[in-house]
């Protein structure tokens, strides 16, 4: 087992003994934040990084879309209603402003017709679909992230006041919370809504009085357990202040699990106001949200199937791609799936 | 090192672990046996690859491990490479093992007397009845009372220590050839570990098992083992007896670890400590990993890993130190005291 | 045991004595009346349907009569259907809604469950990809649109099943399949996300350092321990049922209490709008009571102690 | 499924497409179209509707009117309900007693208005057996008038003035009429399979029916099917024979097929402007710019597209005529219901010049049905074109929105009426001043003397009666009193193998005595 | 180390601290528990698992509010700082140090916020370059360098972040510091690092402590004093050595006997003396006595005599 230590330097038996080898305190990973980290984890996730960007293309198309006119005023054209999509250059059935009727496909474009486009067609009233789309994609979306907002600071109030004060404060919320949980909430919205004038607003209320629950419940589980940390203790010890210790110690460590819950609230709340607006008690006409895109065409949806088509598909997308996103974001912060 | 009774050879067993952030190299070149009835006990600070070496061993490893280089032969049969089937049939049957925390190792909607006679069921073909009955014994054995009504309870009713019992007896049903302990007191209280440990060794005698004991705490080891493997950053680098061990050890290493911990009569203001942290295996440091924590190192320690140096026929270390051409050095107080009493119980 | 289900059932009381009050006041404040043609009815008769449906007395003493009457089960009766007790009207439609939820409860949970395994067995697989993409789709398709798809290629363009309609079991495959895509996705990502929890636990590594294969680990260990926490969404899940029949039921034109709620507000008939919402708060209380007693039996840290967080 | 569809066409039963549940079978208290199109097939009083506004003998086979105009006599044919005992004249006593007592409570009684005694007895100030009905023997009935009413026979093919068995009433106590066993029938078919609550009930020929031998069907079952577009698959399936069409696109694709039926009603859909909120609804410059900036043409042929007519005045067109001209015909105010944008903006500037405004931002009301929605939104874009007006779409439940309008909760309300008999003066009451059908408060003097003259002082003068009503119209569309929108009509899609389907605009609406399947 | 006419820095009487009171599930955590530490003293606290040893800290540090009895630290009852400037006064003289290195830091804050949040909420930093120095000095002081200083926890070994967490109670200056097992989550070889830490800054800084732990040997070379806890009541209290030669207490004793020791020929010679606590269950009233000088057992009067006969066979 002996050596040969034949390439070996001649002092290579010298002690170390100045010690300066002992650096032993050195960090020598670059910092990350638990941020940092988190997205980089979060970009090996395909599904969530494609996610985000559709969600990121549509959030910038409904909204940066309102700066052009006849988007944010869209016109009706009583005389070009219900014609299908059509898209210059494009001649593929569906998208060629060609609809079967009567068994035959036909051009629908005729007659004042002749010379416009509707890429994704027009509705009823003659309206650009795709404008109307996009107006009813902003809409669901503002609702939803308004209505999402609320819930969040309801929920991560309620939740954070439960948890934290404890006893019999927590015991009464918690009972509030289980009898709010036992009356299915989408009964609560309609009973709201037939009380409130109908409307964005109301909605947006009716979503946020329903939705803040889950929230609440996710941010108390962990503020109790957060409570009992010791880094909390440690803040205590030292004298400070409960809010202060809620600012900085709670709420960046619950940020993760607010995050997360907000992702997969907002396709809830979109979800609801579809639904609402699907059984016509959303939001009201002329305003259109994709549920009442739906609503709309799937009266007529075998013969103008785009008009529901076009808002179900970018209805689904938008849950789908929250959903992913929310999912991928827990699986970024969860540190047990940090390796 | 070749032994007729050794019944598990490990041999240059390297292994890594694929992760985002690189490759982490935890186990590098360990070699080791275990002979038949003896205990080997294993420590080194967390991280050292004690647990992944065992779990290779049970071939229980992660999804992203790679093994990347040696053997392990139990009763000269490769364990290394064989399917998941082959191996369940080696583990709980010949191998079992004894898992750290006894508060989560039993599956909590379970009859106890069912986990217990589990093994029986799988690798014996015994009647569910049977089995039980001889869960039965084994509870007695392993010490719990009214073991007959307690059969039928469920994890949360016992206590830790009783759990950790219950996962003794798990180990023991199929009286198998190697137990492997994975720190198995260390969730518990001192007294209750002292009623472990020694239930443990009586049962040993019993069976006449061979013992893997896993462990940071030298006390333990001290009163556990026959042979003592010190782990430094996924090697072992001094194993021999206990006495040699404890009495005699040649590495720094082991020399830190046993003069940074009091004894009962230890009087010194200041604690010999082993400054600094292990080295990150992501990037294992060329030469000596000890080498930057090590106030006795040699500039070759920064350069080339020392090979095992032979102390006696049983008692081995890897240090620069013991190479002819290092100067001598004075190990701390505690060690030099322990030398001593070395010298003095094998000149008797 | 028995004192914890004493408490429970108290709170369902409870619970169903506020929702009971708030809906009776909700409803005080919405406009209409039963009286359509009020503008050709004369005072007297005014009065007399009024008085017909108790609308004629102090709020007050509406509400405790209607609390009195509610208690046996009594919600006055209908706008819409004339003479029709609103109870009756509950009664004879519940049947429908009670089969589709059930199917689709049954249905979606044993399949969430399937997948949710699967996925989780092979977890990083393709099978854990096609799972985890059932189970996005079903959470993010909205059950409307879902339902008017399945509808127009299942029922009118493959004629597999029939479009609408309550006569016989053919007619309640594609409802139950609309209903039964929430749920399912539900329970295939809750069941994947525990059996992977479980798969990770000590106790598993113990059955597999014990010997066990693994379909012996995943039968004896893993599905009980990752199913019994499935029990706490059956009551979220039936939510969810509930909340799309109440479209499902309209686009399949179910005769059922989702449907009757749905044209009640349409219509307006405030006591069948009230009457159900109490069934339906009283069916959640029961599914949450039923979901929490057998999860207490099956739970023994539950069964045997009562304690539970 | 498939298998069974094909079946069912063979059968001779009809498979029709209810939009709406079945409230009752108590006669007197239907008040819906759902509750007619049943009862008029299982019941008959004592004339029964026909084509082309005239009466047929229902279980009357002769009626005499006094020169006076005030008294009926009813000649009642030997006929018998559906358990087997006879109907008689007794039956019609009870049952319009029963429909006008105030206890009852049948929000139809005033109907009635016209019969001796009814408005007091409705009024609980005179007892209900002094109502102006007698039976004279079993076979003959005499009914008295208040006043002479031109349009008495087609109030009695009404189902508030169908037979009613006192014994079977008392035998049913407050479950008469509440499914379809506890009922009995006198017409050509018997309701079986109501529950009360399903979805789903069958007309089944009814043996004991005078006429039974001419009825040529087995039945007709109606299913309740809300979702228009469910109906229709179900309808290309073959599962329902007949289903509303709903929408233009439902309408578009049968618009040219032997299947499409477009059946007028009576009914017209038309603004009311509420003046007593909004004063400025009082200038009739701006009532006119409004009604001229609709393009109703447009309107109904694009947007609702569902076989609507553009409006052509109040009355609807197709409901009566004198001497071969119709109503409409001779009141017809083109002002009333034209298109120009540029005379619209020329008068609602002119309009708001008077009433010394510079913009008006409104509500506009309407059901929340798919119709209304359109509307609704079709008005805001064309009333938005006229300077400073800003509307506000408010779209309710039937019920919520007929509460606002009675309340005069609203700015502009799209109200509609159908006419309950072919008469104009079914629609030409609504307007009087106080009529508290009259929302909008659009009062006008010479509009109330002209109705009142066809009611009192002309109603046994057919000609001047008619004169009083196209005037009373005239005046109503000179001064836009209401801006009229377009008369409704409901397309049908109808299985050819179903044939001799009868519609009427008012009342029952439809009659399968004649019907027949190949 | 100690000065043996020391003041009584902390003195805690009769101190019971209950939880869920009135419930089913009520728990006696410390119940009744009487001692004393003296300024400059490290009493040591051990005892097994769940046996009150961190709510007695939590407790003294008024974490919690007590069920009963008194806290005196400095001559002011705890439950009674009325004032602000006192409560201020005595949340800087009293910090405590966790076990858990993990838990202990806020992981989504910067080493330098986390030590410098005491000098935060007491407005001991003129400005921030002030605070920056404060905080790298106490870096320095607890042996890690100032760069560290923008790093966040989850970059430091659990020996670092321990003496992060030292730094942070140090920041205030106080007086007293309860150190709740601050070591046993750590490696042996990290644990002495730690431990000499401590001892160093005692000697500097002129701190008591009370220090709880359950590895007997690291208690026993720390500590001047220990008391030993059961079941939520203090058994015995003694001079370090004097407990560990002379144990009184059968408890003490069992303890004593199950420590394991890195020695194999005491291990092969170790006796376990079991214990039997129901023994204490006998509705007797036992109270702290003290048997030999500044030697104290919990004891019936008849026991008394008992142990004083033990001590002298002892000895
Ligand atoms: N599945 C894995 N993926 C990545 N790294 C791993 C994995 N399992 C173990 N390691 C790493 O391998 C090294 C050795 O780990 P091991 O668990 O064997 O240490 P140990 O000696 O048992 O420590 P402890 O005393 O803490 O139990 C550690 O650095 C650990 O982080
Ligand atoms: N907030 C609390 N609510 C209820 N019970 C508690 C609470 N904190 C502690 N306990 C209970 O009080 C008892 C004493 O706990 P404590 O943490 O003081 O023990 P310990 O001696 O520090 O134990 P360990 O060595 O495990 O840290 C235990 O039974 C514990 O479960
Ligand atoms: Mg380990
Ligand atoms: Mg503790």
């Amino acid at each position: 087992m002996a050596d040969n230590a034949n390439k070996l330097p001649k002092d290579a038996f010298e002690p170390l003994s100045d010690g300066s080898h002992l650096d032993n305190e050195r960090i020598a990973a670059p910092s990350l934040t638990f941020l940092k980290d988190s997205w980089r984890r979060l970009k090996k996730n395909k599904a969530a990084m494609i996610s985000m960007y559709i969600l990121i293309f549509f959030i910038v198309l409904a909204f940066g879309s309102q700066l052009i006119p006849s988007v944010r005023n869209i016109a009706t054209h009583p005389n070009l209603n219900n014609l299908p999509p059509r898209i210059p250059g494009i001649d593929i059935p569906g998208f060629n402003g060609t609809l079967v009727q009567g068994g035959q496909r036909v051009n629908a474009y005729t007659g004042d017709a002749a010379n416009v486009h509707y890429w994704l067609g027009s509705d009823y009233l003659g309206r650009d679909l795709l404008a109307r789309t996009l107006s009813g994609t902003r809409l669901s979306l503002i609702i939803a992230m308004v209505a999402t907002f609320f819930d969040l600071t309801i929920g991560v109030t309620y939740g954070i006041v439960s948890g934290w004060k404890g006893g019999r404060v927590d015991t009464f919320m918690q009972r509030v919370i289980e009898i709010m949980l036992s009356v299915p909430n989408l009964v609560v919205m309609i009973l709201l809504l037939l009380l409130f004038k109908p409307g964005i607003g109301s909605i947006v209320l009716v979503l946020a009085f329903t939705g803040w629950i889950n929230m609440a419940r996710l941010v108390r589980a962990q503020t109790l357990e957060l409570k009992n940390q010791e880094f909390v203790l440690a803040a205590r010890s030292l004298g400070q202040k409960p809010w202060k210790i809620a600012f900085k110690h709670l709420l960046p460590n619950l940020s993760s699990v607010i995050i997360v819950n907000t992702m997969l609230t907002i396709p809830n709340a979109i979800f609801f106001e579809a639904f609402l607006s699907f059984i016509g008690i959303g939001v009201p006409a002329p305003a259109a949200s994709l549920g009442t895109l739906i609503s709309d065409g799937q009266k007529s949806f075998q013969y103008l199937p785009y008009q529901m088509w076009i808002p179900a598909i970018v209805l689904s997308l938008l849950m789908i791609a929250f959903n992913i996103l929310g999912d991928g974001l827990r699986d970024a912060f969860d540190p047990r799936t940090r390796e | 090192m070749e032994n007729k009774d050794d019944i598990l050879e490990v041999r240059n067993l390297k292994i890594n672990f694929n992760t985002y952030a690189g490759k982490i190299k935890a186990i590098r070149d360990v070699s080791f046996d275990l002979k038949k009835g003896e205990t080997l006990a294993i420590v080194g600070e967390s991280g050292s690859g004690k647990t992944v070496t065992t779990r290779s061993i049970m071939g229980l490893n992660a999804s992203n491990t790679e093994i990347a280089g040696g053997s392990i032969k139990f009763k000269d049969e490769e364990i290394l490479g064989k399917t998941e089937k082959e191996l369940s049939k080696f583990r709980g049957q010949y191998i079992a093992e004894i898992f750290q925390d006894p508060m989560t190792s039993l599956d909590p909607t379970m009859k106890i007397g069912r986990q217990i006679a589990e093994p029986l069921m799988i690798h014996q073909n015994m009647s569910k009845d049977k089995a039980l009955d001889k869960a039965l014994e084994m509870m007695k054995l392993v010490g719990i009372t009214n073991a007959k009504e307690r059969l039928n309870d469920y994890p949360y009713q016992f206590s830790g220590g009783m759990r950790q019992r219950i996962v003794i007896a798990i180990a023991l049903i199929t009286y198998p050839e190697i137990i492997i302990a994975d720190e198995p007191t260390t969730a518990l209280d001192v007294t209750i570990q002292a009623k472990i440990l020694k239930l443990m060794k009586e049962l040993q005698d019993k069976i006449n098992t061979s013992i893997i004991f896993i462990t940071h705490d030298l006390g333990v080891v001290a009163g556990m083992a026959d042979r003592v493997a010190v782990m430094y950053a996924g090697k072992i680098v001094e194993y021999g007896t206990v006495d040699e061990i404890f009495y005699n050890p040649k590495h720094p290493y082991t020399w830190g670890l046993l003069s940074s911990m009091p004894t009962l009569d230890t009087k010194s203001e200041v604690l010999p400590s082993i400054p600094g942290t292990p080295p990150d295996l992501l990037e294992p440091p060329v030469g000596d990993a000890f080498a930057a924590r090590n106030k006795y190192a040699l500039k070759i320690d920064t350069i080339k890993q020392p090979p095992f140096f032979k102390v006696s026929d049983t008692h081995y270390a890897a240090t620069w130190l013991l190479d002819d051409r290092a100067p001598k050095v004075t190990p701390p107080d505690e060690i030099v005291k322990r030398q001593k009493h070395f010298k003095a119980i094998n000149t008797k | 045991m028995v004192k914890y289900l004493a408490k429970r059932i108290f709170y369902l009381v409870l619970t169903l004595f506020i929702v009971t009050t708030i809906t009776f006041f909700l409803m005080k404040l919405m406009p209409g009346t039963p009286l359509t043609n009020q503008a050709k009815l004369s005072p007297t008769e005014q009065q007399l349907i009024l008085q017909q449906y108790g609308l004629d007395k102090p709020v007050w003493q509406q509400y405790l009569s209607y609390l009195a009457n509610a208690v046996h089960g009594n919600f006055g009766t209908s706008f819409q259907f004339s003479d029709q007790p609103v109870s009756y009207l509950i009664s004879s439609r519940i049947g429908p809604s009670l089969l589709l939820g059930f199917q689709a409860m049954v249905i979606g949970v044993l399949l969430g469950i399937v997948l949710g395994a699967f996925g989780a067995i092979r977890k990083n697989t393709w099978v854990d990809t096609t799972t985890t993409i059932i189970s996005i789709l079903g959470i993010s398709i909205p059950s409307f649109v879902l339902a008017i798809l399945l509808q127009y290629f299942f029922g009118l363009k493959l004629r597999a099943f029939p479009i609408a309609g309550w006569s016989g079991f053919m007619y309640t495959i594609l409802p139950t399949i609309a209903l039964a895509a929430m749920p399912l996705a539900e329970s295939a990502r809750f069941v994947r996300t525990e059996m992977v929890d479980v798969l990770n636990s000590d106790y598993i590594e113990l059955a597999r350092a014990k010997g066990l294969g693994k379909l012996g680990i995943i039968y004896h260990h893993a599905l009980r321990n990752s199913l019994i926490p499935l029990i706490t969404i059956i009551g979220p899940l039936a939510v969810n049922i509930m909340t799309g029949s109440l479209v499902v039921e309209n686009i399949f034109a179910i005769p059922g209490i989702g449907e009757q709620f749905v044209n009640s507000i349409t219509t307006n008939d405030y006591p069948t709008i009230m009457g159900l919402t109490i069934v339906y708060c009283f069916m959640l209380c029961v599914v949450l009571l039923i979901t929490d007693i057998v999860y207490g039996l099956v739970d023994p840290r539950i069964r045997i102690t009562g304690k539970r967080d | 499924a498939c298998g069974n569809s094909s079946q069912e066409s063979k059968s001779k039963t009809i498979q029709w497409q209810e939009s709406a549940n079945l409230p009752t079978l108590d006669v007197s208290k239907a008040t819906d179209h759902v509750s007619a199109e049943t009862l008029s097939n299982s019941n008959e009083g004592l004339l029964i509707s026909a084509k082309d506004s005239k009466v047929a003998p229902g279980v009357a086979e002769s009626y005499k009117v006094s020169k006076d105009g005030k008294t009926y006599t009813f000649n009642l044919r030997h006929s018998k309900w559906s358990n087997g005992k006879p109907v008689t004249a007794k039956d019609f006593v009870y049952g319009w007693q029963r429909s006008v007592a105030p206890k009852t409570a049948s929000q139809y009684s005033y109907l009635f208005d016209h019969v001796k005694n009814a408005t007091e007895i409705s009024k609980n100030k005179a007892p209900v057996s002094s109502l102006g009905v007698k039976a004279d023997g079993d076979h003959k009935l005499v009914v008295t008038l208040s006043k002479p009413q031109s349009y008495f026979k087609y109030l009695v093919t009404m189902t508030p003035f169908f037979p009613q068995s006192e014994s079977a009433v008392k035998k049913f106590g407050s479950a008469y009429g509440t499914n379809s066993s506890n009922m009995i029938y006198n017409g050509p078919f018997k309701v079986t399979g109501w529950t009360g609550t399903n979805d789903s009930w069958t007309l089944t020929r009814n043996k004991e029916y005078w006429n039974n031998k001419a009825t040529k069907i087995d039945g007709v079952q109606f299913n309740v099917q809300k979702t228009p577009s469910t109906a229709l698959n179900e309808y290309q399936s073959g599962k329902l024979d007949a289903i509303h069409l709903s929408g233009a696109q439902q309408v578009g694709q049968y618009k040219n097929s032997k299947e499409f039926h477009n059946e007028k009603q009576a009914s017209t859909f038309y603004l009311e402007l509420n003046q007593q909120k909004d004063p400025a609804f009082r200038n009739v410059n701006i009532r006119k710019a409004l009604s001229l900036a609709i393009n109703r043409q447009q309107f109904t042929k694009n947007t609702l597209g569902d076989g609507s007519l553009p409006a052509v005045g109040y009355v609807s067109p197709g409901l009566a005529s004198l001497n071969g001209k119709d109503f409409t015909k001779d009141a017809y105010v083109k002002s009333g219901v034209d298109y120009n944008m540029a005379e619209a903006k020329k008068l609602w500037a002119k309009g708001l010049k008077e009433v010394g405004k510079k913009d008006l931002n409104v509500s506009l009301l309407s059901d929340d049905t798919a119709a209304g929605k359109s509307t609704t939104e079709y008005l805001q874009t064309q009333f938005e074109q006229l300077p400073g007006l800003k509307v506000t779409n408010q779209n309710l439940p039937f019920k919520s929105r007929l509460s606002r309008s009675q309340n005069g909760q609203f700015d502009i309300v799209v109200s509609a009426w159908g006419g309950d008999f072919p008469d104009p003066i079914t629609f030409l009451t609504l307007f009087t001043s106080d009529n508290s059908y009259n929302n909008g408060k659009w009062k006008n003097s010479e509009y109330d003397k002209f109705v009142n003259n066809a009611e009192g002082q002309d109603a046994n003068n057919t000609d001047k009666r008619w004169n009083d009503m196209v005037q009373a119209e005239k005046t109503l569309m000179n001064d836009q009193g209401i801006i009229p929108i377009y008369h409704q009509a409901q397309p049908y899609a109808i299985n050819t193998r179903v044939q001799g389907v009868q519609f009427y605009p008012t009342g029952s609406g439809l009659d399968f005595r004649n019907a027949s399947v190949k | 180390m100690e000065d043996k006419n020391a003041p009584k820095i902390l003195q805690v009487e009769h101190l019971k601290q209950f939880f869920n009171v009135g419930k089913p599930d009520e728990v006696r955590a410390v119940n009744d528990i009487t001692f004393d530490i003296y300024k400059g003293e490290t009493f040591g606290l051990v005892g097994e698992s769940g046996s009150g040893k961190t709510t007695t800290g939590r407790a003294i540090c008024h974490l919690y509010t007590p069920t009963s009895g008194k806290i005196i630290f400095e001559s002011g009852d705890v439950s009674k700082l009325n004032s602000k400037d006192k409560k201020v006064k005595f949340r800087r003289d009293m910090q405590m140090i966790f076990q858990d290195p993990y838990a202990s830091l806020n992981p989504r804050m910067k080493v330098k916020d986390i030590v410098a949040e005491g000098i935060d909420i007491n407005h001991l930093a003129k400005d921030d370059d002030d605070r920056n120095r404060q905080v790298e000095d106490l870096l320095e002081t607890v042996g890690l360098n100032k760069e560290h200083a923008n790093r966040y926890p989850h970059e430091f070994s659990g020996g670092q972040r321990q003496r992060i967490g030292i730094a942070r109670a140090l920041a205030v200056k106080p007086k007293f510091i309860i150190a709740d097992e601050p070591i046993s989550a750590l490696d042996v070889s990290i644990q002495a690092q730690v431990v000499n830490l401590l001892k160093k800054l005692q000697r500097e800084r002129g701190l008591t402590y009370l220090f709880i732990a359950h590895d007997l040997s690291m208690v026993k070379y720390i500590s001047d004093r220990i008391g030993v806890m059961h079941y939520g009541k203090m058994l015995e209290i003694a001079d370090a050595d004097e407990l560990y030669n002379h144990p009184l207490h059968d408890y003490t004793r069992s303890l004593l006997s199950a420590v394991p020791v890195p020695d194999p020929e005491y291990e092969r010679k170790r006796e376990i003396v079991d214990y039997d606590a129901s023994k204490e269950d006998d509705g007797q009233e036992r109270s702290l006595v003290e048997i030999a000088p500044r030697h104290y057992v919990r004891a019936t009067k008849e026991e008394v005599a008992m142990y004083k006969e033990r001590l002298n066979n002892g000895k």
